[in-house]
């Protein structure tokens, strides 16, 4: 193949910094989440290219491993706000703001 | 066929302990939803001991890494579980009094607060990265549920707000973990120091992916500007879960930075540095000026916590044992005074409830002498006041940075702990110095009153003589690769 | 003898401390007395170390030196000279009349006396150490009691007094600690091996720069606790809130740890600096004098006056200090002793007069001289200590700090001396306003010194009329140090290289 | 142009052309959505970088498992009406943006400066994958990384646990209008008092 | 004896103690305690007097050794004594009148309700001018020196419930702090050029001068003047001393006339030496002297309390004796401070009779025809006035004009001008007291009791004095003064210019006369409603002689409103701006905690912000670092 490694990290980066961005943009704590996992994946994407890149495939377990702790956070994340959503009766973190100052 | 790997179980005994309990606390809870706690505790405790033991018995095995590189054995590992022994079982106990009292049945309390310091273990042995990420995500999912443990209002909010920062700041330490594999094409702590040993060069890629992983334990540690989930939930969360997170996370995780940053990129110290000096100033100032205005004793000692996580790392600026030594007396000094600390507001605020406003320790002194007097030794050691061991803890990490020269960090701390002790004292102030009013809420049962008397002789001890354990820190600050 | 006396002094306070803090139902009266036998325990202790004291000696004597904490080279290194072994002595002196003139202490008792036992010993404790950290730790450790009693048993605005004062001075002490953990490392660089020991930190060779900035340090830390103007302003609201012995406390003793510091370590351990600071010092000190001394004038609080007035005479004594001649520095070691006694007389005097009239306000009192005449009388004396009369034990101090600020600079010893005609100013005119004229009717009843408060305030009377009859004996066991003190700073040329001392016995060897 | 060049040059934009959807969209569930296919370009990616195994994983986990465990959530709680997209913290999406950006053009430097924008990736990486990429890594994971693989299971286990505690709460759930009424006692124990203390609470300076 | 004088100091410091801290239980023996420590002491002078005279006159210089004092770096002090024929007649003086005055005392404050203090302090006073005199040491000196103005302020405030008393006694503590510092920086100066402070090294042994610059000498000798001026109320610092009239009438006949006053003219003759060497400053010395004399002798004559009448006159006296020392002839200084001693006690002591015969009544407009009442008072204040006026063969004459004598015979035209200006007003002034107080009709009601027996017994030994001492101290062959102080003050150089003695006699004599008739023609038994209604007709200049010429006015506005307005715009400065910027920072800080919530606003995004925000930090600084 013959595209250079960057392009992938660069791709990576980008969804990296459009995952960060949904999790200060989105108000439902679902979407701020799923903007989690978009990071997550592209971390990934880097993993994957460096091992590549680096001819082993360590990257590539690494990433494995991300899978399974993201499938894990996914877990108690959604629990947690499914609680939430149960104690309030919203999703919308904004207005979780009862602790403050 | 592959010929298999080496399984030395016996390097991570402790952890295995941990879990183990942990497991099996997890079942009886399963079962007797409705039970006693007592035995829960009982079982506990007999966990933290056995893992106490376990790791007392690694202290003279040769250090190495075990578990084909992914777990080190050495004094460090050692001297940290044994310090987050000793803090489990204090916030085992909290705990069982805290829901006891409010006959509260969370037995899954248990399992949850050994996953969490099993994998509070696990991180200070770690010996690569990947088993850093892993065992942060153990202790974070078990900090998670345990903040919300009583499904109040504030618990809740405060365990979503931190599951969200938290799976926010995993993602950049993960990034950080890709990033430095990249750079050196490797993910053990021991073979990222071979690989940038004597590299020249451009070090932008390697420093990028350090500084990612800085920032997603600094996220634990609540360094500023990664601090904001802090105030919340500490003050949201359940006192006896406060007390054992500010103190457990912070003893695993910085000895956790000790291995990052003194082994793993060393090879950077130079260039790191600056960023080390930078959020270290950045912390103490910003926790110790935001603390000020603060009049709810839990939120107060939280923002003070941010400003503490800064004085431990202002010793990460001098790579060296005795820098270490200073970060580990700081951990250790700070891990009791402040869980003796959060222990006291939480028997003064009365249960879950949790009235943990100024009011509720107006002339505490005359009501309740002996709370109030153990509260004033801990925030004396807080506040860096001798002699207690906080004095002798902020000496010894300001000297390190003085070594490393960096005064004006130096100064920075000294003057943020004019500050510090402003709202400390604002707090002793508060107890002894004024007449109490309103109903008095607090716990008056004696027992806990006896077991915060630990931490208390603790703080005071290593005041008047840190040398009872300074060597074996300085022993514990030897890092082989 | 031979025994550990400075040990002995520094732990002989705490004596009374276990049973204090123990015994939770002893009753007032018992915690009194245990308090005030613990400090006549010590006091007896120092009689001793002033008995195995060798005159003539300029070193440092009576040395015990123990590692503490080896591996930063903390060591309890304690030792005594001209300079420390009377300040000493009016501690131990004055902390047992204070803690008898708190007998009126009426609630928390045992608190009282424990934190008051437990001041005492890191006084002591901050006199006597010879290592940089230790005095530091206790230096520090000072604050905290400190800051309690006055904020437990002041007065009104007591807590904003005790916070002012603990704030203020930990602020100073900010500055001192970088400097110490700077110097810390540099003899590590130097010597190999860090230390705090003063003895061999006097043999680190510093750059001209790092001598001074260092200088700087030690000196913010210090001139905020003597106070030096204009740091001064949490003096008198410290000294106004503070209950009786707190005030007597903080103006005799703890005042005396800032020049002694500069005295012990900015001079021994930065000559160059020293002198290169002096004159601008100097200036300051005059300032202080004679802007305390107008200040106390307007003051409408006696408490307050006493306490600007602390200001002025402590300007003298940095003065004297920096006026580097070996008459100065005898006179401001004297001072502090001196001031000491008088400061701390004036404040147990006017505080035994609070008892029974419950008023500050100078312009409530009046005419009381006829109706106290003793306790007028005891007053008279403490004021005109105060101002500096012959015979008594100030004018000692102040002639020979103003001869050897004479000797070195006409034109700022001529401008101090003001000092002595303000200092009789505003003393006489309060004076007149508070025990003077026609008796007010209201006062009618206050009863006159009772035995209990006599036997408090003879000791002092006697002491100065000793000191200022027969300052001798004091003079002669200073003199040494302040001789070699002042002769090598007076070498010393600015901006060049300096000789590291060279002490006449040889503190760094003895103890094990 | 090769293939790889084409498929990459097909497959990033659409990739980031969803993520952008997936964060613009008002909609929950057409957000979950886009995020699905955005996880299939991600795929297509490892492909690309001959990790065929991760490739399967990726689709079967998070297409397959994950965002349906979201999806369900949304429906769960019936959040998909969708939030409104206007902004009430104030310079929060201009922030966010030139953050974004300067995340973007920083690692673009680091990688520039580590790796280099035209290197491409060295043969031969069939030479790491004996017996096919799947068993390799099987070798790889149950050797090297066979603790860390037991570490997950812990994880794992410690998620269910959370799980459990979490979702199976002893009060039943209440709806927005009761909420409303136990507002009150709730906010008194947990609100804070608004800092700038009053007089009393004052220890220190005035 | 010589070697007993220390007990001259101990007794009477012994007997105040004891007076001071039992005196309440002694009840009206305090007084002849008191009295009978000052005759001790007296006799001790005696004793060492005797002692002196039997020596060859060479070595009449005895140091008795006491004590060191102070020893500190290159200073040493000593409490050492010196008896020499300055020193012992200074001492004969204070012990002598002394006495007389503390017998005085025990009649005048026999309803005192403390005589035990008032007797301690007089005894304490004693010691402290013995020490001063006896002093071989100029710091010992120094501590007399304070320890005698402590006295005064203690003495002048004794009835310190009247406001007036309590004031005066401050000012008068004060202001002559102002010329004690500035002997003591005369004293540094000494020692810097001496390295010593004893007599003997600094003003030489007999002869032998001093090597010392003449600057360094004017220098030494004006700061000298300065301590001088203020102890002897010479101008500018003279405000104080009328006003210390407030206190009981014995303390001001023996402290602010006989005695204490006196000390600053003893500090001139002692180190004439240094003066001796800078001309410009012996001429100060006379300068100031003559202006003394010639201004307190007119505003005595404005002041219609007796008691600050005769303050002024003592000023002016004083004044006399500066121009003697100015003019170098210390030795007459000496002897008319002797002859002065007595008969200004003497009339102090009368005066205090009147008070006490008129429970208090002193102003002389509510007085006269006393003669009636108290004859023996009347006498004894004629007596008094005829010695201070001057006439032969009284004490006056033989000193005061022999002042002016000398300076004729010297060709100081200008001083014996003048002097004798003075020497006239002396005569009216004294005469004005006389005529208006204690004849023509009585202005007072009720009768004025005589003094007892007590207190007039005293009166006559003083008024003897006062007669005679003067001759026999100027003309007895062995008594005679001048002789006797010349191993310490030196000869008196005898002139002959101007011209000649019988002339000056018949001069000063006609004068004196003079101003007794002037005094004759305005105050006489018939004029009385005129001089007393003279300020209705002549404000400005009564205002002018009654204030004093408006000096103490000045004082009075330039220390309360231009001092006091300046303290207090400090004070506000330090409260406001030193204090304020202090406060200032604490409470800055707290309100800069205070904005937390702007930030921490429990929007976990905006947490998120912030965090995301420190990574970019961090990422840029790894990124741009190199």
């Amino acid at each position: 193949m013959r595209t250079p490694i960057a392009y992938f990290l660069l791709l990576s980066a980008i969804l990296f910094a459009l995952g960060s961005a949904s999790v200060l943009l989105r108000r439902n704590a679902l979407r701020i989440f799923m903007g989690v996992e978009l990071q997550l994946n592209a971390v990934n994407l880097t993993l994957v290219a460096f091992s590549r890149m680096h001819l082993e495939l360590d990257g590539q377990i690494l990433a494995f491993f991300s899978m399974v702790v993201a499938a894990a956070e996914v877990v108690v994340g959604l629990a947690i706000i499914v609680a939430v959503f149960r104690r309030t009766g919203t999703a919308d973190v904004d207005r979780a703001d009862v602790l403050r100052g | 066929m592959i010929d298999p790997p080496r399984v030395e179980l016996w390097a991570i005994l402790p952890v295995l302990i941990l879990f183990g309990g942990a497991v099996i606390a997890l079942v009886g809870s399963a079962f007797a939803r409705r039970a006693d706690q007592a035995p829960f505790v009982f079982l506990t405790l007999a966990a933290l001991a056995a893992a106490a033991a376990s790791a007392l018995w690694l202290w003279n095995r040769e250090p190495t890494t075990a578990l084909e590189g992914m777990v080190s054995v050495d004094r460090l590992a050692v001297v940290a579980t044994l310090t987050l022994c000793g803090v489990g079982a204090f916030g085992a106990y909290l705990g069982y009094h805290y829901f006891e009292r409010d006959e509260l049945r969370r037995n899954e309390f248990y399992a949850l607060l050994l996953f969490a310091l099993g994998g509070m273990a696990l991180l200070v042995a770690a010996a690569d990265l990947i088993v850093v990420f892993l065992a942060i995500e153990v202790l974070s999912l078990s900090l998670y549920v345990l903040t919300a443990l009583t499904f109040r209002r504030g618990p809740t909010e405060a365990s979503l707000k931190y599951f969200l920062l938290g799976a926010f700041a995993s993602a950049f330490l993960l990034y950080g973990v890709a990033i430095s594999y990249g750079a050196v094409a490797t993910t053990s702590i021991q073979g990222l120091a071979r690989g940038l040993a004597g590299t020249t060069g451009d070090q932008s890629l390697a420093i990028a992916g350090a500084l990612l992983i800085v920032v997603g334990l600094g996220f634990k540690v609540s360094l500023v500007p990664f601090h904001m989930w802090a105030p919340d939930v500490y003050q949201g969360a359940p006192s006896p879960v406060t007390a054992f997170m500010s103190a457990a996370t912070k003893v695993a995780v910085f000895v956790a930075l000790i291995r990052v940053l003194h082994v793993a990129f060393v090879g950077l110290q130079w260039d790191l540095g600056p960023a080390i000096a930078a959020l270290s100033a950045a912390s103490m100032v910003v926790g110790s000026v935001l603390a000020m205005a603060q009049t709810d004793v839990k939120r107060l000692l939280a923002y003070s916590s941010v400003a503490q996580a800064g004085y431990i790392l202002s010793a990460f600026v001098a790579p060296d044992r005795d820098g270490i030594a200073a970060a580990l007396f700081y951990v250790v000094s700070y891990a009791a005074a402040v869980i003796g600390a959060f222990g006291v507001v939480m028997l003064v605020s009365g249960g879950v409830r949790e009235q943990t406003g100024f009011e509720r320790f107006r002339g505490l002194g005359r009501r309740r002498p002996g709370l109030s007097a153990l509260l004033t030794i801990f925030l004396l050691s807080l506040a860096g006041i001798p002699p207690t061991a906080g004095f002798v803890a902020k000496v010894f990490v300001l000297g390190a940075a003085t070594r490393a020269g960096y005064w004006p960090l130096v100064l920075i701390g000294a003057l943020a702990g004019v500050v510090g002790a402003f709202y400390y004292l604002r707090i002793v102030a508060l107890m002894a110095m004024r007449e109490p009013e309103g109903d008095d809420v607090a716990d008056p049962s004696p027992l806990p009153r006896l077991v915060l008397a630990v931490p208390a002789a603790a703080v005071v001890v290593l005041g008047i003589v840190p040398g009872v354990i300074v060597p074996v820190l300085r022993e514990a600050g030897v890092l082989t690769w | 003898m031979d025994a550990p006396w400075l040990t002995l002094v520094i732990v002989s306070p705490l004596a009374g401390l276990p049973v204090l803090l123990l015994w939770r139902s002893i009753s007032d009266e018992a915690a009194r007395w245990v308090g005030l036998a613990a400090a006549l325990a010590a006091f007896a202790v120092s009689i001793g170390m002033l008995a195995n004291f060798q005159t003539g000696e300029a070193g440092f004597q009576l040395v015990s030196k123990h590692p503490w904490v080896e591996s930063v080279g903390l060591t309890w290194f304690l030792g005594v000279d001209g300079f420390s072994v009377w300040l000493v002595m009016v501690t131990t002196f004055m902390f047992p009349i204070a803690i008898a003139a708190s007998w009126k202490v009426d609630h928390q008792v045992r608190r009282y006396m424990a934190m008051a036992l437990f001041l005492e010993t890191v006084i002591l404790g901050a006199f006597l150490s010879l290592d940089l950290l230790l005095f530091f730790l206790f230096f520090e450790a000072l604050l905290f009691p400190m800051y309690y009693i006055i904020g437990v048993w002041g007065s009104k605005r007591r807590i904003y007094a005790a916070t002012k004062f603990l704030l203020y001075t930990m602020f100073g002490s900010a500055f001192l600690l970088v400097g110490i953990l700077w110097l810390y490392i540099e003899s590590g660089n130097q010597l190999g091996k860090a230390t705090f020991d003063l003895t061999v930190l006097e043999q680190v060779r510093l750059s001209t720069e790092a001598g001074r900035w260092l200088f700087l340090a030690f000196f913010v830390g210090f001139a905020v606790k003597v106070p030096v103007w204009p740091l001064h302003t949490w003096l008198p609201d410290a000294h106004t809130e503070a209950p009786t012995k707190g005030s007597v406390v903080l103006a005799a003793i703890l005042l005396k740890t800032g020049p002694y510091g500069m005295l012990r370590f900015n001079l021994d351990l930065f000559p160059e600096a020293s002198r290169y600071f002096a004159d601008a010092i100097m200036v300051l000190a005059v300032v202080g004098i004679i802007y305390g001394a107008i200040v106390a004038m307007m003051q409408r609080d006696i408490k307050r006056l006493i306490a600007y007035s602390s200001v002025s005479h402590m300007g003298l004594i940095v003065l004297g200090i920096f006026a580097f001649s070996a008459e100065s520095m005898d006179g401001a070691v004297l001072q502090m002793v001196n001031h000491g006694l008088s400061t701390g007389m004036l404040f147990l005097v006017f505080g035994m007069l609070y008892e029974r009239t419950h008023t500050r306000e100078i312009s409530d009192l009046g005419g009381i001289v006829q109706i106290t005449p003793w306790l007028a009388g005891a007053y008279v004396v403490a004021m005109f200590s105060s101002i500096g009369l012959p015979g008594l034990n100030n004018f000692v101090g102040e002639f020979l700090v103003l001869l050897g600020t004479f000797s070195v600079d006409r034109v700022l010893a001529s401008i101090a001396i003001l000092g002595v005609i303000l200092s009789a100013i505003y003393m006489l005119w309060s004076y007149q306003r508070t025990f003077q004229g026609p008796a007010k009717e209201r006062w009618g009843t206050l009863r006159d010194l009772s035995w209990r408060e006599g036997a408090i305030v003879a000791p002092i009377v006697v002491a100065m009329l000793w000191i200022g009859l027969q300052p001798g004996p004091m003079l002669e066991r200073l003199r040494p140090t302040s001789e070699l003190v002042s002769e090598r700073i007076r070498t010393v040329q600015v901006g060049e290289a300096v000789e590291p001392l060279a002490r006449t016995s040889g503190a760094g060897e003895e103890g094990p | 142009m090769p293939l790889d060049n084409v498929v990459f040059w097909v497959f990033a934009p659409l990739s980031i052309a969803t993520a952008i959807g997936m964060m613009v969209v008002r909609n929950a569930v057409h957000a979950a959505l886009f995020l699905v296919v955005n996880f299939f370009t991600i795929a297509v990616m490892y492909l690309l970088l001959d990790a065929p195994f991760l490739f399967a994983v990726q689709i079967v986990v998070y297409a397959g498992a994950i965002m349906v465990l979201f999806l369900f959530v949304i429906m769960l709680l019936g959040v998909d009406r969708g939030d409104p997209l206007g902004e009430r913290l104030f310079g929060q999406r201009t922030t966010a943006v030139i953050l974004a950006v300067a995340i973007v053009a920083e690692v673009a430097t680091a990688i520039r400066a580590g790796v280099g924008f035209a290197t491409t990736a060295p043969e031969g990486f069939e030479a790491a994958n004996p017996g096919g990429n799947p068993s390799a890594l099987a070798d790889v994971l149950f050797r090297d990384y066979f603790f860390p693989f037991e570490v997950t299971s812990i994880l794992l286990i410690v998620a269910a646990v959370a799980a459990m505690v979490l979702a199976l709460r002893r009060s039943r759930s209440v709806t927005q209008r009761e909420i409303e009424e136990h507002e009150g006692d709730d906010l008194e124990a947990y609100a804070m008092a608004p800092p700038g203390a009053p007089e009393s609470m004052r220890g220190g300076t005035r | 004896m010589i070697d007993l004088i220390g007990l001259a100091i101990a007794i009477p410091l012994v007997a105040a103690g004891v007076n001071m801290l039992v005196g309440a239980r002694l009840g009206r023996y305090a007084g002849w305690l008191a009295t009978g420590a000052m005759a001790a002491s007296f006799a001790i002078a005696l004793g060492a007097l005797l002692d002196l005279l039997s020596l060859p006159a060479g070595d009449r210089t005895q140091v008795v050794t006491v004590a060191e004092w102070i020893r500190a770096g290159a200073a040493t002090v000593t409490l050492d004594l010196r008896v020499d024929p300055l020193s012992i007649t200074m001492a004969m003086v204070v012990t002598g009148v002394g006495s007389l005055i503390h017998l005085y005392a025990i009649g005048y404050m026999e309803h005192d309700p403390r005589p035990g203090r008032f007797f301690g302090y007089m005894n304490l006073f004693c010691a402290f001018m013995l020490a001063l005199v006896l002093a071989n040491d100029f710091v010992l000196l120094y501590l007399g020196w304070e320890g005698v103005g402590l006295c005064s302020y203690l003495l002048i405030g004794f009835w310190s419930d009247r406001p007036e008393a309590a004031s005066a006694a401050k000012k008068a503590f004060i202001t002559t702090r102002v010329g004690d510092v500035m002997l003591l920086l005369g004293l540094f100066a000494i020692w810097i050029h001496f390295g010593s402070f004893d007599f003997d090294t600094v003003l030489g042994a007999e002869g032998s001068l001093p090597e010392i610059a003449t600057g360094t000498a004017t220098a030494i000798s004006l700061l000298m003047l300065g301590g001088a001026v203020g102890k002897s109320a010479q101008l500018p610092l003279h405000v104080w001393l009328p006003d210390a009239m407030a206190g009981p009438t014995p303390v001001s006949a023996l402290i602010h006339a006989a005695t204490m006053v006196t000390a600053g003219v003893y500090l001139v003759v002692r180190t004439h030496v240094l003066f001796e060497i800078s001309e410009i400053a012996l001429t100060v010395v006379a300068v100031i002297g003559l202006a003394g004399a010639l201004y307190a002798g007119f505003a005595s004559l404005g002041q219609y309390d007796m008691k600050r009448a005769l303050a002024y006159s003592t000023m002016s006296q004083l004044g006399f004796m500066f121009l003697a020392a100015g003019l170098g002839f210390s030795a007459v200084a000496i002897s008319l401070l002797v002859a002065h001693a007595f008969y200004k006690a003497l009339l102090f002591l009368t005066s205090g009779n009147v008070m006490h015969g008129l429970h208090d009544e002193i102003d002389v407009r509510r007085l006269g025809g006393l003669v009636r009442d108290m004859p023996w008072t009347a006498a004894l204040f004629a007596v008094g006035a005829l010695a201070l006026s001057g006439l032969p063969p009284f004490s006056g004459y033989f000193t005061k004009d022999a002042i002016l004598e000398l300076a004729s015979h010297d060709g100081e035209v200008w001083a014996y001008v003048l002097g004798s200006l003075g020497a006239l007003v002396s005569a009216w002034y004294i005469a004005r007291l006389f005529f208006t107080a204690f004849i023509g009709d009585r202005r007072y009601e009720g009768r004025a009791h005589e003094a007892s027996t007590l207190m007039r017994a005293p009166l006559v030994v003083l008024a003897i004095g006062a007669l005679f001492a003067g001759m026999w101290l100027a003309l007895t062959p062995d008594g005679r003064l001048a002789t006797f102080l010349e191993p310490v003050v030196g000869t008196v150089a005898e002139g002959h210019a101007g011209p000649s003695a019988q002339v000056l006699v018949a001069i000063s004599v006609v004068l004196t006369l003079l101003g007794i008739a002037i005094a004759w023609r305005l105050y006489r038994p018939a004029a009385a409603e005129r001089w007393i209604s003279f300020p209705e007709r002549e404000p400005g200049l009564a205002g002018a002689l009654g204030h004093a010429f408006y000096i103490d006015d000045l004082y009075a506005w330039i220390v309360g409103t231009v001092g006091l307005r300046g303290a207090a715009a400090l004070e506000g400065f330090d409260r406001i701006v030193v204090d304020g910027a202090v406060n200032g920072v604490g409470r800055l800080a707290v309100r800069l905690s205070g904005l937390a919530p702007i930030w921490q606003s429990g929007k976990v995004r905006r947490y998120a912000l912030s965090f995301l925000a420190g990574g970019v930090a961090l990422l840029v600084f790894a990124v741009v670092r190199v």
